[in-house]
């Protein structure tokens, strides 16, 4: 598998697109166990990204992934924009330089994500948060050819076991065991996220390619 | 939903606009920001103050900005914390030389957004502390416990200290022990609906209260009936003497605040049986501020704060 | 009727209790009235200034007994004017000899009862004048127009020319000056419910607002259906400003009064239109009052008044 | 017909038990084209009245209605307080030393008392207030032998007539042309009024008596 510079920026436009179709339903998700705002702050943040990539072209992955970043950050808000914007920072710097993104290095940029989100927000897997679609998508990454469907899936099921968890982290910990009814919104936006990646593998051609 | 807004999308900045043309000589706005600044600042050899979070707790945050208490006020959208970037501005435009405060609530979204603005001022060599206020006893667990309402006094001691020229240590560690002796616990009668979505953050029933609701709607402790303001007030009230040592003779300021559509007349029936309370104990009252001071738009209910005096904390909430 | 209160029949007896427990060093009741007045009083060589009315608008109207305002507030039933026996006693104790003036908004049963205590207390030697504010521009007699949160303005404007020592007529004449330049026009959104009757005052669809309503739900203008702030801000400002006389240059002061529910955020948005329609104008805009300072119970809605300034009033309002 | 100052009692007595059942409805009249208090305003004076004349016993009618006036203007409150208050206070001056009131006395004080009610309230018949129960009850007091039913309906008739009203007066004036629906709340405790006063007649044996 090879990601060019394009492809990622239309596994982007693509996540937006879906944050938009799905802004009313991580909001409700959100009102479950949280404030109601996920959804609004998902597609807000991730509408500006666009705006702002769209029309652009990158010339390599870490100048595109930094102005994503970047964007999150200042304009979703709430516990959500701190944590994605830190994930696509810290990747973006794993990704300086390259104009193509393999297997190996996709691998290396979720590692880096994932600590910054670690230690941004102090939380660990199995706290009920966006850390459970992320964790099991870095093991799948770093284990196994990258498949489309295959990808789907393991973004799917890590966001759907969120439901049976408690909440140790963030807004729905104040839930407690209540909150053990409801996906995590956090985790429904990335699975979202990968969903989206993984249709963008697809754009390449062979998933294996 | 029945509100007198425009578009959804516009009331936060339509609000801070609002608050400007109703205050030109006093206050100012950052350009582009949805940040309300004292007009003096930045003001030389003072600490600078910064307080923040989601809108819709009106006067919180904005209304606190003045003398002798915030210097800039720093608005997120609706029950959404503020982002880095703009507290970062904040930081910029209220710093005399002598570093700047930040009064955080305890939400993992305030906290890190905060956090990341305080590490970006510091790399641009700004001195930087944060207070972290943790006041509402709903939640069990100490460190998890959410800010609510006692945030206002952390913003008016802070104050007055800042505006003595202390520095940003000694304000910072004065914060810090008023924080730690702010407990607070609300009731929720009715739940608010954020501009946005158009629907009630939650339900409760004719009968049905909420008690430990916090002011974004979330989870209280447990759904009771309603029952008399007096025995309302009196498991609140005990819950919060639970949590904190008081003896004989010792000395309280208490807020008991709106959360957006209870009536004065009702908060003052609350403060009446609260400070009868006190007084059963042998507490002292030396401060009372009843009214709304931190709201969740239109949710109806209160809270009740108690702040634990000492001679200096008395001292500068006067 | 979800409440914070015990009996009904309490509300205001233990309301007035609530203001005396968290102000004790600036406010007494009189023993067995529902009357708030400063410690002080009566004060030698002052003008006495007495409002009230009805309870259920508070902060009015006890809310305002301090330096530079009332020096006492008499508290009826809820929506209920309070009686001449209560006011004559209020008169009696704010009287330092220089005379008592009643500010009394425009309602038959206010009017009829402040009268009758006038008429006792000039009995008893002691020298009242009265003025009525009749601001409410809802009503087209301006005979029946009724006292609304414009009352506000006169309490401030009388309340420092009182305090810098003048005559009981001087005091009257300028409190009836403020009273002639003030116009106001509220819009409900939803009703309020009297403890005692435990129903709404009347009813609005979902999508309905009542332009032109009472402070006590009285019938409004006309019933529209619920339109954008700034559609809204403008109407109730057209109405108002073609009532009065404003030449390009001229200076106001704005009350954008919430009545009870409506969040302050809202209120916000309101005052910015009204800012922005004034400027529009070429009116000053000197003084901007936001907030509630005229409530009716948990009524949803707001009202903006328009006081036109000259250099007297001007100096008196700050 | 006379009335001792026992029978005037009762009277009183009669009008409270009157206001207490009707409390409810009353404040539902005043609810229509009012502020929704009348009812509890009038149920919380005259049980006030009551409660201070009950057991007394008084030598003469003056002092006993300016007992009844006094309690009325301090326990009422609203518009209707200073003006039954002033009514019953104009007819106590009156009725001064009286131990019985005849016809003639009746009209006397009603008269006084409706002179008390214009110049306090600065209405007039036909604005849809309580005087258009007083005015008609006057006018048939001092014109025909009173009897009983014929009070009763007088009163009653009077009351049904302010339903066509357009109110001109107290806060029922704002509702301008669609008060004209509703019973006016004081003409109806007006009504009450005087339906306990005929009572009290018939309990001093013939109407006519
Ligand atoms: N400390 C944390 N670590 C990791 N993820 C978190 C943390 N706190 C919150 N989240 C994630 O953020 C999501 C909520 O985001 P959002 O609703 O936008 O912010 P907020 O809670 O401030 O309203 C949660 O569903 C969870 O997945
Ligand atoms: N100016 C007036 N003259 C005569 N009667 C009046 C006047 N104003 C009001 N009323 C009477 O008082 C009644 C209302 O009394 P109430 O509801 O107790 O007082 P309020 O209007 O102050 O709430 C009306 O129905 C009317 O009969
Ligand atoms: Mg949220
Ligand atoms: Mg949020
Ligand atoms: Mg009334
Ligand atoms: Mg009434």
């Amino acid at each position: 598998m090879q990601l060019t510079v394009e492809a990622l920026q239309r596994w982007i436009i693509n996540t937006n697109e879906k944050m938009q179709e799905n802004k009313g339903y991580l909001s409700e998700l959100d009102q479950a166990i949280g404030d109601g705002d996920h959804g609004h702050n998902m597609a807000r943040g991730f509408q500006e990204v666009v705006n702002k990539i769209e029309g652009n072209s990158f010339e390599e992955a870490g100048s595109l992934f930094k102005q994503v970043a970047m964007t999150l950050i200042s304009k979703v808000g709430g516990a959500a924009g701190p944590l994605y914007g830190t994930a696509f920072l810290k990747a973006s710097d794993e990704w300086k330089e390259k104009t193509t993104i393999d297997q190996e290095a996709l691998g290396k940029g979720m590692e880096a994500a994932i600590a910054g989100i670690k230690t941004r927000g102090k939380a660990q897997e199995g706290d009920k948060t966006m850390l459970d679609v992320w964790g099991p998508i870095h093991a799948y990454v770093t284990t196994q050819p990258l498949q489309r469907e295959k990808l789907k899936k393991t973004a799917k099921e890590a966001m759907e076991k969120t439901k049976e968890m408690t909440a140790k982290k963030g807004r729905a910990a104040y839930f407690g065991e209540r909150s053990a009814e409801h996906v995590d919104p956090g985790a429904y936006s990335s699975y979202l996220v990968f969903e989206a990646l993984a249709e963008s593998i697809t754009n390449e051609g062979d998933a294996n390619g | 939903m029945k509100k007198l807004i425009n578009q959804p999308e516009q009331v936060v900045d339509e609000m801070l606009e609002g608050i400007i043309a109703a205050h030109p000589e006093k206050l100012k706005r950052l350009p582009g920001l949805n940040v309300v600044v004292r007009k003096e600042a930045p003001i030389k050899g003072k600490v600078g103050l910064i307080s923040g979070g989601g809108s819709g707790h009106e006067p919180a945050h904005a209304g606190f900005v003045g003398e002798n208490m915030l210097d800039a006020a720093v608005a997120g959208e609706v029950f959404t914390s503020p982002t880095p970037d703009q507290i970062l501005e904040t930081i910029k435009a209220v710093d005399g030389g002598k570093g700047v405060l930040l009064i955080v609530k305890n939400y993992s979204g305030d906290v890190m957004n905060f956090d990341m603005a305080a590490e970006m001022a510091q790399a641009e060599g700004i001195e930087v502390e944060q207070v972290i206020v943790k006041d509402d006893i709903a939640v069990d667990i100490k460190e998890d416990r959410r800010g609510v309402a006692g945030t206002i006094f952390v913003h008016k001691i802070a104050g007055t200290a800042a505006s003595e020229g202390k520095s940003l240590k000694e304000v910072a560690q004065i914060a810090r022990k008023t924080a730690e002796n702010i407990c607070s616990m609300g009731v929720s009668l009715s739940p608010s609906t954020v501009p946005a979505s158009g629907k009630p953050g939650f339900t409760l029933n004719d009968n049905e209260i909420e008690i430990g609701t916090g002011i974004h709607g979330e989870q209280g402790m447990e759904r009771q009936s309603l029952k008399p303001a007096d025995q309302l007030t009196e498991e609140i009230m005990n819950n919060i003497l639970h949590e904190m040592e008081f003896s004989p003779g010792e000395e309280a300021a208490v807020i008991t605040n709106g959360l957006g559509s209870t009536p004065l007349m009702e908060l003052y029936i609350v403060h009446r049986k609260a400070a009868e309370l006190l007084k059963n104990k042998q507490i002292q009252l030396k401060k009372s501020l009843v009214g709304e001071y931190m709201t969740s738009l239109e949710m109806a209910g209160c809270s009740i704060t108690i702040l634990k005096l000492d001679d200096q904390l008395k001292s500068y909430l006067n």
